[in-house]
């Protein structure tokens, strides 16, 4: 299932989205609808339901799909509904099965064939830029979204975001009709409405227009704006994105006089000092990062492994991975970045002496000069960035591991604070709003909403009806990036277009039609739009067909990338002040739900935040001391009070979390999102301060009240046993079977079963997991999710440890709690040869396979939950209640067809991804070969950034994961127990350096 | 002496005290009436405090009821159980009934076989409290199934899937020995009930009453020879009985032993499963007959005698499984399995270390009082002792399951287990259908085996005659 | 002066209390009891593989009374005509509406037994088939590896060019499918025969059978996850 | 007396003596026996030692029947496991031997106890030919004291040596009380 294995490859969707359909006429039933208003909506609706497009609309909950998906063909191959039924009347004895419809095409599109799956290219944006994507659709619904191998942002992987995001476009909550001051409306009236606007206000030369946006990267998007700056000249383009940090663009663009995105090159960095920044988790280039981390930091190869230095509040995804974190406070490391850089040789305005290791880094940084990378944190001010650069500078690493890029985004951008200062002086008339949600996700000092609503007409483009499509005059249902057609730029400039996979469910809108409607275009789509644009660009060339054949198969344009500039070191500027005294109050988007936009998103709601572990919920993080201090413990409320303003979170003790120092999280405490994210957690933004966005000073008091929190891992340490085993570099070279070395033999099995060998001849499918490199991002957590159809199980069952992943991501602490070793173990099922679940099941429900998979049949378990108490992984889930959602039609569309939906009182676990072992063996037996070695990969290690998961046939010496089991690095996950798992681990190497030993706990403890 | 009427005798019937089975007078005669007297008793001469204890256990077979049915309907995650812990009050009480389902077998057929006369007037009653026990553990281990709709399964019958249970899993093994032993209890119950159950067809005031009793004794006449085939039957029963109660209870131990969860995995199981089953057994025996004769004022059928050596059984077995708790804590550090001595250290201190506490003061430190004759002759301290041990038994299957499993092999998978309201209803249902079942018992049959206590009184004769010889 | 005297309920001393009859009502009743046991099981054994459970032989009713037999037997159309997906997918696809009309456009284009096909095509609306092979929602079957390894559509499908209207000549039920995939030898065919519906299995399969399967490297999937997923 | 002349030998089932202790009983069915009576029957509410052998009962197969079925039971139970594991569907179940004899124990166990229990029941109740409720001796009033109180004698007419007034005469003389024909 592979893109480059087997099912054809990558085909454009044009064919399907031109080709003539008969489908519902959304603008007719619109106006049909809008006779009806408000409360007669549905009324009016049932009386006219006669006509046949609105007994299609009723019936269905996303008339774009009516056309193009055949009913049948679904029921049967895409939502197993009837698995519960059936499996209710057992399908053994005495059931007669119930009659199912299958309904075929009217015109079958071509190049479909119904059940095999289709992949097709595009990308995903987050902050406005791209990651490539390819997206498995059957039948014309998008499934399971893949990273693009040949995109430089992707590299095959994603975060948790891309993989989450299929679950959006299905997301029942989002809003379906254009509303105008919250009564029923139409496109069609709103486009009448906006175009009498828009001729007005070209009357003013756009005197009063405003449009705020996130950043974007979308060259049609840049294009449509530069000529509305035309027909528009004195409209204002404002961007504003709550997670991107714009002291990040602005110091590049200092450092190089222009726009300018500032990359860097781990592959050659032998050691990388981050000052406070989540290099491998957040950013346009994180996976990027993430992969050329892992491979500088492989130890078998005998290269010397990249050293990682973290200066940060917070334990950050990058930062648990760290050789040595110096947990200091946010606002401390402007200061200690100016001693490093002093150290470093750099003339910065900085007094008093620097901490004894601050010198120590410098020296390992000066002894790698041109092989060492300074990495500044997208949360620092300004100064940060420059002094990064600057260090960079004098250690030569500028056109070695550090490059300056072209930027591409647009410079004559407005900030959020001018947007809302032009508000309140009256100067915007007219505020359009293309996706963001700022009366929620603006600092509260703004008061945005107040601001906004001077405004005359306030239009908001969005998914969702919330708090700032509440205060506008127009509300208009936004499209999905999987559901409509525009184009993005990766960090690099590379460039893909985003096509659609599906029509949009709810018909919404792109950003690009709202503009076509001021720029005088209305009738425009945005696939012409798009399509359009680059016509202009390429000339209307001859070629242009192939050109566009091939930008959208492959995902991206040939030769699109920018250059490389140059930059010189600015003079650094003085600190107005050395960090903040007292408590400082870090502010931080979701680790899971970002800034809000994800917070209707079940997948991430429920996924486990990566350091805590902790799940529908944000907390305050504080330090074990701070803890100690106010005699609080997890789930103690804590009010947290910002210049006046406060808000009340439970408390969440982080190891390693810097003193006097809090962190809050962004994203929660909502109104307007939907069933899922509404009324969970507080809202952070009510205490930010737009003068002190990320890091202010504040205060905390117990409050007195409990709170329960739902957390996976409850207990964090290793307790005496070895779950994960490490050793310093140096023991390594000595010793690298150092994880196996002091364990006892086994003592010989003495059975009453003569030894029995069973013999797995054919495949024998395992799976190598490198501790030293995994990072914990939990995108193997979703991405698995995604694949296997696991349920959401919501607070309370998580809280009673009932929750469902499949693969989870242990987390362990070790040595000194303010300042801990952490450590990842991404932990699948076992695939025990000698599994202890299956002797217990009275059922034969679980068996062993001729290739060694541990097979779970979930259609013949009764229930008996043995085999998960014999599991010592605890592996296995449970389905207490009837978890999978049967209910809500739309988010059948999401499920993978090619994996059962489990129902009420069944056990399940990791299966290996065993559908996709299954295809890749069907299609390798059709041409009468052997699966190759990389043609399987199971969903966790396809979208793993580091490559730390490989999946593949033992029996096959030179399979990847062959030669990974013969590393004497290798060791199996309480081997003692004679499981004998066929998924092994490979031992954690820690390359600390000789002068900080100990800086960072005793491991030895 | 007969009774005149049908009516419980007026005046208190002394207890012949610790020496005798049987007050002395007693004829073959009178011990009919006065058994079978208890069961024909109409209604409104039956004691008030049958009738209050009846009602109230009856709402309690209607709160097991509910909780079936939002069980059937919801799903098992109404109760406590989560993953790590995935077993909990079910197979708590499913282990504790079985347990106390032991004494009745055991009292009818290892006493037998050892001609402990002492049985006589208990066996019948406990015969009765087996059936009904194993009726309540049996139901638990179908309620605790995430699809018990599909409990069938678990039986080999030929299906179109050509599919078959898994023999090797304890499970199964459990399938088939608690419903031999439910047959075989409810088989040796019948035969012993028949010869009094043809007394019954014959001293029935009412005709439908004689018909009744008439087709249950299946015409039974007291034929020599029927009695000879009869008793070498039930002598074949009881040797068959006494492997398989001790086989019950080994292969529910295994139930745990089998698996590899440190606190399960242990070889001491089957003997101190067994002896603790002995010990609850007999702790329910004397919770249930000793309000029973007095209510029924049947103090000279059934004597201090019974109480004394069944409290004496008590202690015993209780100094088993005291054996057994020492030995499972001695291993689990002599072994110097890091999982193994982590268990214990967290049973004894960990979160639920306070049942293991309660649990030794309940079967250890208490039930040590029985070592005194006094205790042993006092009526009310003999009773709440075995209500206590009773306690002590479900505490101690509480800590064996949950314990073990709250906190095994990976830290990151531990994990807490709190029981519902549903939990508790469950529990709380199956005693109520219980005490219901044994109040139907004593008021349909003879509680008393009659014709056993007629030997007894044909024994003592012949003792008296053979004195009388003598001098 | 025993208790049923004392209750004066029975004045007259006890007599029989049935007659002789009686006795052999008794010991036939038991042996009633025991028969009806049996029997009910047998019926639930022979109704779990009866027609009405696996609905075989009984043709359900369909929106267009469309003949396989017209259409294979007497035009002669190839399976894959209509199936067009049974190679290449899991699923061997229905026909669309399209398919129909490229004849039906042309002939019998104007009687009633088609008019549902024109409707469809006027009205973009799918025409809604009843599924005759069913299989429970819980099992991937694959008809393209099976078609590829020479199991041919009749093994399974039965005649259909004998079914004016379509039905199940097999159970689906899950002994019959693992009866194959014990023992593949039994049912292959050449790969040249898979589409032949009248296809007579040689005297010779005996030796034939293994052959093939040894030349397709056709293996026998027993396990569970070959179609439980 | 009169009666007893016109009813023919067929339609009395026997004679019935009253006994009022076991000892009694014994003592006249050994009488019985020596006097040449075979075709007789005793009655006794409690279970009497020698009783049976006192009329002549020898040879008790109950025992015999419960070994058959107890080995049928083990044998069957454990064939059943096999074929289940290693014939009908085998299974590779955690890396075990398909035949996981020691497995297979407990149910071989459980099976023999069931069969074997079952058969002790059903041989039991078949050779005394219960159920059977009606029996031409309780036909006699008094005859339901003995499942109470009382012990009886009764020699059939089937006996050879079976003569009404003689008989009659003869269990006086043995010193039953009561003494009646039943008629059958």
């Amino acid at each position: 299932m592979h893109p480059n294995g087997t099912n054809g490859g990558l085909i454009s969707l044009e064919s399907l989205v031109e080709k003539p359909r008969k489908s519902v006429n959304i603008e007719e039933l619109r106006k049909k609808l809008s006779e009806g208003r408000g409360p007669q909506f549905w009324r009016t609706l049932e009386e006219a339901a006669e006509s046949d497009e609105l007994k299609e609309y009723v019936e269905q909950e996303f008339p774009g799909l009516s056309g193009q998906i055949p009913q049948g063909v679904d029921r049967r191959s895409l939502l197993k509904v009837m698995a519960a039924s059936l499996a209710m009347a057992g399908a053994a004895a005495c059931t007669k099965q119930p009659k199912e419809q299958i309904v075929p095409y009217v015109r079958q599109p071509e190049n479909l064939i119904p059940g095999v799956p289709l992949f097709y290219a595009t990308a995903m944006t987050t902050g406005g830029y791209a990651r490539g994507l390819l997206v498995e659709s059957h039948l014309n619904r998008p499934t399971k979204v893949e990273g693009n191998p040949d995109h430089p942002a992707s590299l095959g992987a994603t975060t948790i975001f891309e993989q989450a995001s299929v679950l959006n476009v299905y997301d029942p909550d989002r809003s379906e009709n254009v509303l105008n001051e919250g009564r029923l409306s139409t496109w069609g009236e709103f486009t009448g409405k906006f175009s009498t606007e828009a001729q007005e206000l070209a009357m003013r030369k756009g005197e009063g227009l405003a449009i705020l946006s996130g950043p974007m990267t979308s060259p049609t998007f840049l294009d449509q704006m530069s000529s509305l700056a035309t027909q528009f000249p004195a409209s204002k383009w404002y961007v504003f994105d709550p997670t991107v940090n714009p002291a990040v663009a602005s110091a590049a663009k200092k450092i190089a006089g222009r726009n300018a995105f500032i990359s860097y090159d781990l592959s050659k960095a032998d050691v990388i000092v981050s000052l406070e920044a989540d290099f491998m988790h957040v950013g346009p280039a994180a996976l990027k990062y993430a992969r050329q981390f892992a491979r500088k930091r492989a130890v078998d190869n005998g290269q010397t492994p990249t050293r990682l230095y973290a200066i940060e509040s917070a334990p950050s995804v990058s930062g648990s991975l760290a050789d040595h974190r110096f947990p200091v406070k946010s606002s401390a490391v402007p200061g200690l970045a100016y001693q490093l850089a002093k150290a470093c040789g750099v003339n910065a305005p900085t007094s008093g002496s620097a901490p004894e290791w601050v010198n120590v880094v410098a020296q390992d940084l000066q002894k790698n000069k041109g092989k060492c990378v300074v990495i500044p944190g997208e949360w620092q001010p300004e100064s940060v960035h420059l002094a990064a650069y600057a260090i960079n500078t004098a250690l030569g690493n500028i056109g070695q591991t550090v490059s300056v890029l072209e930027g591409v985004e647009p410079d004559n951008t407005h900030s959020l604070n001018e947007l809302v200062n032009d508000l309140n002086s009256g100067h915007v008339e007219t505020l359009v709003i293309l996706g963001q949600n700022p009366v929620y996700t603006a600092p509260a000092s703004m008061n945005f909403q107040q601001a906004m609503r001077k405004a005359r007409m306030v239009v908001r483009l969005g998914q969702f009806f919330d708090e700032t499509s509440r205060w506008s005059h127009w509300h208009v249902p936004e499209a999905h990036y999987l559901e409509t057609w525009s184009d993005a730029r990766a960090f690099d400039g590379t460039i893909t277009i985003q096509q659609p996979l599906i029509e949009p469910i709810y018909g919404g809108k792109s950003a690009h039609e709202v503009m076509t409607i001021l720029l005088g275009k209305p009738d425009q789509n945005s696939h012409e739009v798009v399509k359009g644009y680059w016509q202009q660009r390429q000339q209307n060339s001859p070629t242009f067909d192939t050109f566009w054949q091939t930008a959208l198969h492959d995902g991206w344009i040939a030769n699109s990338t920018v250059g490389t500039i140059k930059g010189n070191p600015v003079a650094l500027p003085a600190l107005e002040q050395q960090g903040i005294s007292g408590l400082e109050v870090v502010f931080r988007p979701d680790p899971t739900i970002l800034d809000g936009t994800y917070s209707n998103n079940g997948w991430l709601q429920e996924c486990p935040k990566p350091q805590s572990k902790m799940t529908w919920d944000n907390v305050v993080a504080i330090s074990a001391k701070a803890a100690g201090q106010l005699k609080v413990d997890k789930g103690d409320m804590l009010r947290v009070t910002v210049n006046g303003k406060s808000i009340v979170g439970p408390t969440w003790v982080l190891p390693g979390h810097a003193e006097d120092s809090i962190t809050v999280y962004f994203g929660y405490g909502r109104e307007g999102s939907g069933r899922v994210g509404n009324k969970i957690g507080y809202n952070a933004y009510a205490i930010q301060d737009a003068s002190t966005p990320y890091a202010a000073s504040g205060s905390l008091q117990k409050t007195g009240e409990q709170y329960r929190i739902a957390n996976i891992q409850e207990t964090q340490t290793m307790a005496g046993r070895e779950p994960v085993r490490e050793a310093e570099l140096a023991d390594f070279r000595e010793h690298p079977d150092f994880p196996t070395r002091f364990e006892k033999p086994l003592p010989p099995s003495e059975s009453l079963y003569k030894d029995v060998k069973w013999p797995y001849n054919g495949y024998k499918w395992g799976m190598t997991i490198d501790l030293n490199v995994c990072i914990g991002c939990h995108a193997c957590i979703i991405a698995c999710q995604a694949e296997n159809n696991i349920a959401v199980v919501g607070k309370d069952q998580v809280a009673r440890g009932r929750h469902m992943h499949w693969i989870r991501v242990d987390r362990y602490y070790s040595g000194d709690l303010d300042n801990p070793e952490m450590y990842n173990q991404p932990i699948p099922c076992m695939q025990c040869e000698n599994a202890p679940c299956e002797v217990v099941c009275p059922v034969a429900a679980t068996v062993h396979s001729n290739e060694g998979l541990n097979q779970m049949v979930y259609n013949r378990c009764v229930g008996t939950r043995y085999c998960s108490n014999n599991c010592p992984y605890k592996v296995r889930r449970f389905n207490f209640y009837l978890y999978s959602d049967w209910n809500t039609e739309s988010l059948y569309g999401a499920r993978n067809p090619d994996v059962t939906v489990r129902s009420r009182g069944v056990m399940e676990k990791c299966s290996y991804c065993v559908q996709r072992i299954q295809e890749a063996k069907i299609s390798a037996e059709k041409e009468t070969r052997t699966v190759r070695d990389g043609e399987i990969k199971t969903a966790c290690q396809q979208v793993c950034p580091t490559e730390a998961i490989v999946f593949g046939d033992l029996n096959d010496k030179n399979s990847k994961v062959a030669k990974s089991q013969q590393l004497p690095r290798k060791y199996g996950l309480l081997d003692d127990l004679n499981t004998r798992p066929r998924t092994q681990y490979l031992g954690y190497v820690r390359n600390s350096n000789e002068a900080l030993r100990g800086q960072r706990g005793n491991r030895e403890a | 002496m007969a009774t005149e009427k049908l009516e419980l005798p007026a005046e208190l019937i002394p207890d012949p005290g610790p020496n005798r089975i049987l007050s002395p007078g007693h004829t073959y005669e009178s011990v009919s009436d006065r058994i079978g007297g208890v069961v024909l008793l109409p209604l409104t001469k039956a004691p008030k405090k049958w009738l209050v204890g009846a009602f109230i256990s009856f709402i309690f077979v209607n709160l097991l009821m509910l909780c079936m049915y939002v069980l059937f309907t919801k799903g098992i995650g109404i109760w406590g159980v989560n993953i790590p812990i995935g077993w909990g009050f079910a197979i708590v009480n499913f282990v504790w009934w079985i347990g106390i389902g032991h004494a009745g077998t055991l009292i009818s057929a290892i006493l037998f076989l050892l001609k402990q006369d002492w049985r006589t007037s208990i066996n019948r009653f406990s015969e009765a409290m087996t059936l009904f026990a194993v009726a309540c553990a049996g139901m638990f281990p179908i309620l605790h199934l995430g699809r018990p709709w599909l409990a069938y399964w678990l039986f080999p019958y030929p299906n179109s899937m050509w599919l078959w249970p898994q023999p090797r899993s304890p499970l199964e093994w459990d399938v088939f020995a608690v419903s031999t032993y439910g047959t075989v209890s409810l088989v040796f119950w019948y035969i012993g009930l028949v010869p009094d159950l043809a007394t019954m067809r014959d001293i029935s005031p009412h005709m439908w009453q004689r018909k009744l009793y008439a087709i249950l004794s299946l015409g039974w006449r007291g034929s020599a020879i029927h009695w000879h085939r009869y008793q070498k039957a039930y002598l074949l029963l009881a040797g068959l009985a006494t492997p398989l109660v001790l086989s019950v209870h080994t292969i529910v131990s295994f139930d745990f032993a089998i698996s590899i969860i440190p606190g399960w995995h242990t070889t001491i199981f089957p003997p101190y499963f067994v002896a603790g089953a002995i010990y609850s057994g007999f702790a329910m025996v004397l919770t249930l007959i000793i309000p029973m004769r007095a209510w029924y004022n049947m103090r000279d059928l059934v004597t201090m005698r019974h109480i004394d050596s069944a409290a004496k059984l008590m202690l015993g077995t209780g100094l088993i499984v005291a054996y057994g708790y020492s030995m499972e804590a001695f291993f689990s550090w002599y072994a110097g399995d890091k999982y193994e001595s982590f268990m214990y250290w967290n049973r004894m201190t960990g979160p639920y270390g306070f049942t293991y506490a309660m649990l030794i003061a309940c079967n250890i430190a208490i039930p040590q009082l029985l070592w005194i004759r006094k205790v042993r002759q006092n009526i009310l301290a003999v009773w709440i002792l075995s209500l206590i041990i009773n306690v002590g038994m479900w505490l101690e299957r509480f800590v064996i399951v949950v314990t073990s499993l709250h906190r095994d092999f990976l830290p990151s998978s531990w994990g807490m287990y709190i029981p519902t309201k549903w939990d508790w209803g469950t529990y709380a249902g199956t005693l109520g259908f219980f005490l219901f079942l044994m109040f139907l018992f004593v008021r349909m049959l003879p509680a008393i085996s009659i014709f056993e206590v007629r030997e007894v009184v044909h024994h003592e004769a012949h003792e008296r005659q053979e004195l009388a010889e003598a001098r | 002066m025993r208790i049923a005297a004392s209750a004066g309920v029975v004045s007259a001393p006890m007599a029989q209390l049935f007659r002789p009859a009686s006795n052999t009502i008794a010991k036939v009743s038991l042996a009633a009891v025991v028969l009806l046991a049996g029997s009910t099981l047998a019926v639930a054994y022979i109704m779990d593989r009866g027609h009405w459970t696996t609905s075989v032989q009984s043709a359900p009713e369909q929106p267009i009374m469309f003949s396989h037999k017209h259409h294979v037997k007497d035009d002669g159309i190839d399976c894959r005509y209509c199936h067009t997906g049974v190679e290449t997918s899991h699923f061997a696809g229905l026909p669309p509406t399209e398919t129909c009309m490229t004849c039906h456009s042309q002939i019998w284009n104007n009687v009633n037994i088609t008019q549902p096909i024109r409707d469809s095509w006027a009205s973009g609306k799918s025409i809604a088939w009843t599924r005759v092979h069913d299989l429970p929602d819980f099992v991937y079957f694959n008809h393209s590896i099976h078609i590829n390894k020479g199991i041919g559509c009749s093994t399974c499908h039965g005649q259909v060019d004998e079914m004016p209207l379509m039905y199940k000549v097999n159970t689906l039920n899950m002994n019959w499918c693992v009866n194959c995939h014990r023992d593949p030898a039994k049912f292959i065919r050449p790969k040249s025969e898979v589409f032949n519906i009248d296809y007579q299995y040689p005297a010779n399969q005996a030796e034939l059978g293994p052959k093939l399967v040894k030349e397709y490297h056709v293996q026998s999937l027993t396990d569970c996850t070959t179609c439980h997923r | 007396m009169s009666q007893l002349e016109l009813s023919p030998l067929s339609d009395i089932h026997g004679a019935m003596a009253e006994f009022d202790t076991p000892e009694e009983l014994i003592a006249a069915c050994e009488r019985a026996y020596a006097e040449g009576f075979r075709k007789m029957d005793a009655y006794a509410p409690l279970p009497v030692e020698g009783l049976a052998e006192a009329i002549g009962y020898k040879r008790n197969k109950v025992a015999f029947c419960v070994l058959l079925g107890g080995i049928f039971g083990a044998v069957g139970g454990f064939g059943l496991l096999e074929w289940i594991t290693v014939i009908a569907y085998p299974h590779n179940v955690g890396g075990r031997p398909l035949n996981s004899w020691p497995a297979y124990i407990p149910i071989t166990f459980e099976c023999m106890i069931l069969i074997a229990s079952l058969t002790a029941m059903i041989s039991m109740f078949a050779m005394n030919g219960l159920p059977k409720p009606y029996h031409p001796v309780f036909n006699i009033p008094e005859f339901e004291r003995a499942s109470i109180d009382k012990f009886f004698l009764c020699i059939e007419s089937r006996d050879p040596k079976f003569r009404p007034e003689d008989t009659l005469e003869f269990l006086r003389e043995l010193g039953g009380r009561e003494v009646t024909l039943v008629p059958a």
